[in-house]
């Protein structure tokens, strides 16, 4: 039931609303409004009863295991949380003064210096608000230089075909053409075909490491030379850091411009779809594009950089300085682990998966790269079934739910055909990982038992299978009362 | 080890079942070259009871101002239901609901979203959220464009907020689109309508229409909207989602209303959090659906014919639609959809009306209060909402250190943007501030002055 | 599946223990633990998953309609626990000195005066910790009260046959006899057995008014006059003071003593079983026996009255000053509600059971006092149904659980048989009274189509009916590890 | 109307449904000349936001100071997720779990503390917790007494919490019970073993035996248990949980180890808020589980034989048994004991061991660094945990209103209680407190006491 079809006219709330009369006499009647909007009108247990129930209809970490390949879906500490929202933190203007904020900098100026360390980058700006913002910042940085260079030739952005969506979204969203370079049969990027791709147009390439395979880019000082050499530049996708973080840094491995996912690798929690935060590092030739604001130390004092100090920045991107909130959570995350414990992150995500994979692959699941070793992720594919059994990928993760766990991102990447990307992550004990196997073992044996009830699964959810084809042709996008 | 639930004989069955040694070994297809030494800059961990006592200190290192900034962020009473009931972990640590039959909650409550912003828009669509304000305004720009093919030009209004013109113009300007810029008037602070007749037929591609605008005063958006539409351009709104329970709404504006509205959605229920996470929001004429960018849920059938929800409309996204999508945008703002949707459903109408109406209140009465100084004067002689402009006889900076010397944030120095308007200053009082706190503002202003 | 079945010897959380190692070489060994106790070692995430998901299996006001008769069941609201939960009040030691308690003993002093408003009492403790000791505190002062006169012969307590199991267990408690006076057809106390009964054993009766059977008793003046003329005093128990806040005093209906629920009254949260907090509220005559410690206040500064200050005080019942989080959480209550509310509270408890009543009886249903008004419950007898069908009250309680309502107070009181004590409370909507009775009418028309299946409900929550008689039979009632 | 849903409508709608013409005639069987007249000392409602603001400003005015005062409560570091889970509302505003089948997240939880607590204590039973400390301790009292039916005195050491004592007292008088002072010794803080001794074969029903006692002495628990048991009297162990994961618990005590064990349960992650609420528990031998007050909750079967919990042996509680029942008691503290479930879950063995280790070395150091001043002396010379007893060179009272005028909270005046002991004062320094804040206290009282 919808919280509108709880609602009656002329119920009140009247603690949440100021109670003094206002005067509003001054404002002309043209502009007001006049009818009443639709909102809700619910008394505060009716709100409250509403969202709670409906929140339990969720999967959540906190909830379920989530092996959500390329979302990094590990435990929230809920310490983040909580200091987080010290008042403190909470009721900051953001255009209050820097000497009104020391405390909140102070954290913002370490975090940066956190991640230019576990980045090997040069310099770094909070301000990208998820990754695909981060991307879209690398990206006009690269503009930008190039440029500033006077190399306006340069309008070719290179991504591998596995590449994850936001990749050539955000090339396009810059101005760029895209040029996919695909994958050879062991999941590295074709590097003959890239040298062949590569040239005067070339911008730069985007590349994730370890890529949406599931796999260490082997050939990366190869690819590195191959687009440098030809004059364009190394874009690093951050969004599988948890996987090497404290074993390699991507400035070593020679890239230009990177962005993080902190609500991935630094564990700020996705909200059910947002907020995340994207900062960006640069090497020294990007410095002066860095957007703003970022926080630099003087004497001991903090403040942000802005446009005066910065006259090269490819600009502001947002009208504030950053997902605050989230880079506080993603703060602590950073100092309750501390150097040991980010290594840590990246050892533990990467035996679990590896783990899983074996213990898959006993049980007769195929894997789209078998000669490679898994990073924090890795791939399955179910071809094999589909074209024998019937049953798709989907109808697996479905059933999935049914035995309570969040399914693996299905369908992703492309080109791997029937494909689960799974990724356990560090903090899923190997319980948890033994009950998901056996789960998917369960479901391998039902398909040859009984198909039909994986084909129409989930069956116990809140909802049965849903209708996405009518969802899509038969738009229901708003609730509006009939009875009006 | 923090949050890594291995024991030391597990760890060991697990390599044996994996086959290797150890844990180094799962990483021997990194060049070894690459394989990098210690962290130096990362300092040893701490515990949670260390990390409490750090943080509690920086927190309160930030002291506790009162509030008389706006400038497009406002201090609003959050009831406390909003946050208790949002950090609950199945809306905290769920992700984006693609499998929708596990993500009902979310799905559900962001239709419910939809639904009330559309309504309190006027709007045919809204998406499931962008990421603030500023860059939604980005997104209908490059939305309007896509409409109007081929026409890369955009009228911006001087009196949309600056940093929302600067962070527009940083994200569009790569696609080659020209933002070009409409003066107001010194006398009112309002948008000069005549100047969008200078461009005729078919050269813009959209007008900008900001209610209320940056300086707190109300355009005539009737005029403005009808002005622009005759061009053949199409209009979008910036709003404040308050000020909607009370003025006109977006979909009223004109003869037809405006085409896409867009805003900050941090009035509704988010903390001010030195500047995020908010929430940019973007409803639109149902013709442009197809057009924007964003996650948008949908009501369906399951296989029993039960009501349901999903995401719909994948097709203008980054994962399907790759380098043709409407926009790069994945992760959005969702929790923040959530504290929105609980807030507008404890405000409900009358609420939000009452919330909106006393903002106003307040900042006349700020107005009137301090302009009872000598040398303190309101610069514009138009209606306004919610903030309001104010003359001084001296730089603004100075006095506002002097304020903030007292416990006072008293508000955002516009003479850097606007110098044509001379020492001037925006300042706001919401809901949240006191005649008392109103009145302390007013006599340490005088004060200040009269030194 | 239970939190030690997740457990696993050596896991720790780091982040929630001291870092530093200790020395605690001075402590002989034969003092020391030898065995480690079997306490979980489990994850955070392990725990924070398990605990969650354990509460979804919970009916709670925040997720189901809980006309629980006698308990009040009502929205808490979410501001209480916010601001009860500041630093400022969480951090404060009992044992630090009154000056750095002014705001916290404001608070309590202020709550001491509303509660003598709304009682029409002369003096208040705000000691006791729950409602039953709210009981002992107040008989425990009739018998110092008596004792200090001399008056040792009174060594009989009365209470009605319907009285609140608490009542009778509080007599005994305290050294008195319990005399039980039985109730009219009416659902008033028996006054012609009440005037036999009183003599000079009577120390005191204790009365429910609005009484347990859901209706008012009308012979309050009458009764007041029988026992104080015996000598005996009369004791209040505020457990239902819901349905007559701000509109009649029990002072002023002649009670020496009173003890309040604020959880029930004031909305502090049951929490599963608690805490509570039961004041109690005196007139003149008993005021110097009131426990301590209470808040005075002399020239704007708060103190705790303690032993000096009341000499002839019945004592202290805890190591501290009461369940002061509750008190917080009640104050804050008061302060949102205000003079109008309180009354408010009481006339639409009153409307919805008043309303459901009528309606449950337009649907068939028997009523316990079919001539009465409702207070702010009501008791329905399905004896017919017993009777007739065998299905019994019990049985249709466990059907509304399937219903999604959690059912209200099944056998009690004891004497009407087969009875639903049912309380809707103030702040359900009439949408979600005409839910349950909507269910409850289908709930009978199964009795008729389907018995079994009410019979062998529930049949949708976690687990199907309890096995009791098992579960007292073969105590199992701690898990031990059989694998050591 | 805050919190009432009603409309205007409505309200018509449901008065002619029960058939009066207002709310008024709902109340007409209420004796005309008691109806009251508006309420005068309760103020008018306020708005949340009101109300936050006033709440704010009453818990800042109460200060924020470093606490060195144990007495029986004690800061411990409480990991953040306790009372985000705790507060839950599926736990926080459900009743008690009498509908099994609708509150097995309750139950099960409870049977998890239950067995959690016997373990810790090394005994069979624990009932669901008791209001806090020291009315278990007065509970446990009567459950020995009517174990052994007829014997009226129990023998109460002076190393008893005095409140505790105190608290007792006042509750078992009522039942003539006798509550005999053990005397301890001015040497070494221990309670006199020997004194047992002189009460003779089956005229005590219990000795009850702290472990560490109120000065924080370890006391010869092995004895004392010994030689109560050779009396004839039951040994009830009144000990600090988290002292239990380092410490022989009450289960183990001498040859046959204690036979009820209680004590306050506010260590185990319940905040320190001025003293409630907290949590008493109780555990007990598997042969007094009838005799013991409170809820308990058992493991069954369904209908189906699957595993299910519900409250069992609740013919010993008031509900059913009235006036035979062990107690009175019926709401006990529910919501504290999900919040101790989960800091011992996140705890866990080892770690609880650490806090424990930890407050006794702080102890230790607290007291080493306070003796360093001239005229400070360590009172006892027994071996202690957790607390410890300071004699200064005059009133305590005087030197703690200076260390608190430093923002020190210093610990406790125990010369009213002790006046034997002198100006004696009782101190303490849990996991919570770093060094620093010890040397501060130490160099105040250093600088006070040179005064
Ligand atoms: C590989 C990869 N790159 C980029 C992104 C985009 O990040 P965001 O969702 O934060 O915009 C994602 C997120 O799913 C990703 O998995
Ligand atoms: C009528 C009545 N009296 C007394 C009590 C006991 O109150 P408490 O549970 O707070 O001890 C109750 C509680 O259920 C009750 O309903």
């Amino acid at each position: 039931m919808l919280i509108f079809e709880k609602s009656l006219n002329g119920r009140t709330n009247p603690s949440q609303a100021p109670s003094e009369d206002s005067v509003i006499d001054d404002i002309p009647q043209h502009l007001l409004r006049a009818d009443e909007p639709q909102l809700p009108s619910v008394s505060e247990l009716q709100a409250v009863r509403h969202y709670t129930r409906l929140s339990q209809k969720n999967f959540s970490i906190d909830t379920n295991f989530y092996p959500l390949g390329s979302c990094t879906m590990k435990y929230n500490p809920r310490a983040c949380n909580k200091y987080a929202m010290l008042p403190g933190f909470l009721n900051r203007h953001p255009y209050s003064s820097e000497r009104t904020g020391q405390g909140f900098l102070a954290c913002m100026y370490e975090l940066q210096q956190m991640l230019l360390d576990i980045t090997g980058m040069r310099a770094v700006s909070l301000c990208p608000l998820a990754g695909a913002q981060g991307e879209f910042t690398g990206v006009a940085m690269i503009k930008a230089y190039h440029q500033s260079r006077g190399d306006a030739e340069r309008s070719e952005i290179l991504v591998p075909d596995a590449a994850h969506g936001t990749n050539p979204a955000t090339a396009t969203m810059c101005g760029f053409k895209v040029k996919e370079i695909p994958t050879d049969e062991n999941g590295d990027v074709d590097v003959g075909i890239l040298r062949q791709v590569v040239g005067p147009n070339t911008a730069g390439l985007m590349l994730t490491n370890p890529s949406t395979l599931g796999v260490f880019e082997r050939h990366i000082l190869e690819v590195e030379e191959i687009v440098h050499t030809a004059g364009g530049l190394l874009y690093y996708d951050g969004a599988n850091l948890n996987a090497i973080m404290g074993k390699v840094k991507p400035g070593d491995m020679g890239f230009d411009v990177i962005h993080m996912n902190l609500h991935k690798t630094f564990s700020t929690p996705h909200g059910g779809g947002g907020p995340g935060a994207g900062p960006v590092g640069v090497n020294e030739r990007l410095r002066p594009f860095l957007p703003i604001p970022y926080v630099i130390e003087t004497s001991g004092e903090y403040r942000w950089a802005k446009e005066d100090d910065c006259p090269r920045s490819i600009g502001r991107l947002s009208a504030n300085m950053g997902n605050a909130g989230v880079l506080i959570r993603a703060y602590i995350y950073a100092r309750l682990l501390g150097r040991e414990g980010m290594r840590r992150v990246a050892e533990f995500a990467t035996l679990n998966a590896n783990y899983m994979m074996r213990k898959l692959q006993e049980r007769g699941v195929d894997m789209a790269f078998p000669g490679r070793r898994a990073t924090h992720e890795f791939i399955v594919t179910l071809k094999k079934l589909k074209d024998k059994q019937g049953v798709s990928a989907m109808d697996v993760a479905k059933r999935l739910l049914d035995k309570g766990h969040h399914a693996p991102t299905v369908y992703f990447p492309l080109l791997v055909p029937e494909c689960f990307l799974i990724e356990p992550t560090e903090t899923e004990s190997r319980q948890e990982l033994d009950s998901f196997i056996s789960a998917f073992a369960e479901i391998l044996q039902e398909t040859e038992t009984d198909p039909d009830l994986v084909r129409h699964a989930p069956h116990s959810t809140p909802v049965r299978r849903l209708d996405e084809v009518r969802a899509a042709r038969e738009l229901d996008l708003a609730w509006r009362d009939e009875s009006n | 080890m923090p949050f890594i639930p291995h024991t030391k004989q597990e760890i060991e069955e697990m390599l044996a079942v994996v086959g290797v040694a150890s844990i180094d070994e799962l990483f021997s297809e990194i060049p070894a070259e690459l394989v990098s030494e210690q962290l130096t800059h990362v300092p040893a961990g701490m515990t949670e009871m260390e990390v409490a006592r750090l943080m509690t200190a920086r927190s309160q290192q930030d002291g506790n101002y009162i509030n008389f900034i706006g400038g497009g962020v406002y201090e609003h009473h959050i009831p406390a239901a909003v946050w208790e009931l949002t950090t609950r972990g199945e809306f905290y640590t769920a992700y984006t609901p693609y499998q929708a039959e596990a993500s009902q909650g979310t799905l559900q409550l962001v239709y419910e979203f939809q639904s009330m912003m559309t309504s309190l828009m006027t709007m045919d669509v809204s998406n499931a959220s962008l990421y603030e304000g500023a860059s939604a305004l980005a997104e209908a720009v490059l939305a309007a464009v896509r409409v109007k093919k081929g026409i890369n030009t955009v009228l911006m209004p001087r009196t949309v907020n600056p940093v929302y013109r600067k962070a527009v113009n940083s994200i569009v300007k790569n696609q080659n689109i020209e933002l070009i810029e409409i003066p107001f008037s010194i006398e009112n602070g309002a948008t000069d309508a005549a100047a969008i007749q200078n461009y005729s037929d078919r050269q813009v591609a959209a007008v900008v229409v900001p209610q209320p605008n940056y300086f707190g005063v109300l355009e005539d958006v009737d005029t403005l909207t009808d002005q622009a539409h005759e061009i053949g351009a199409l209009v979008i709104g910036v709003v404040n989602p308050t000020a909607m329970a009370l003025l006109k709404p977006p979909g009223q504006w004109g003869k037809e209303g405006a085409d896409i509205a867009v805003g900050e959605g941090q009035p509704l229920g988010i903390p001010l959090s030195s500047g995020g996470p908010y929430m940019g929001f973007m409803c639109c004429k149902q013709k442009y659906v197809r057009q924007i960018p964003g996650r948008i849920v949908g009501r369906t059938r399951d296989e029993q014919g039960d009501t349901g929800f999903t995401l719909t409309l994948q097709a203008r996204e980054q994962h399907i639609r790759r380098s043709k999508a409407t926009s790069n945008i994945c992760t959005n703002q969702g929790l923040m959809v959530v504290a929105a949707t609980l807030y507008l459903a404890l405000l409900g109408p009358q609420g939000l009306r009452r919330v909106a109406e006393r903002c106003h209140h307040n900042t006349n009465t700020l107005a009137q209060k301090l302009c009872a100084t000598e040398g303190v004067h309101r610069c514009f002689n138009q209606p306004f909402f919610h903030e309001a402009v104010i003359r001084l006889d001296r730089p603004v900076a100075d006095v506002l250190s002097a304020i903030e010397a007292q416990g006072i944030n008293g508000g955002i120095d516009l003479s850097p943007d606007y110098p044509e308007l001379g020492n001037a200053l925006l300042t706001c009082a919401t809901e949240t501030r006191t005649i008392d706190e109103i009145e302390s503002y007013a006599t340490h202003l005088e004060r200040i002055l009269s030194r």
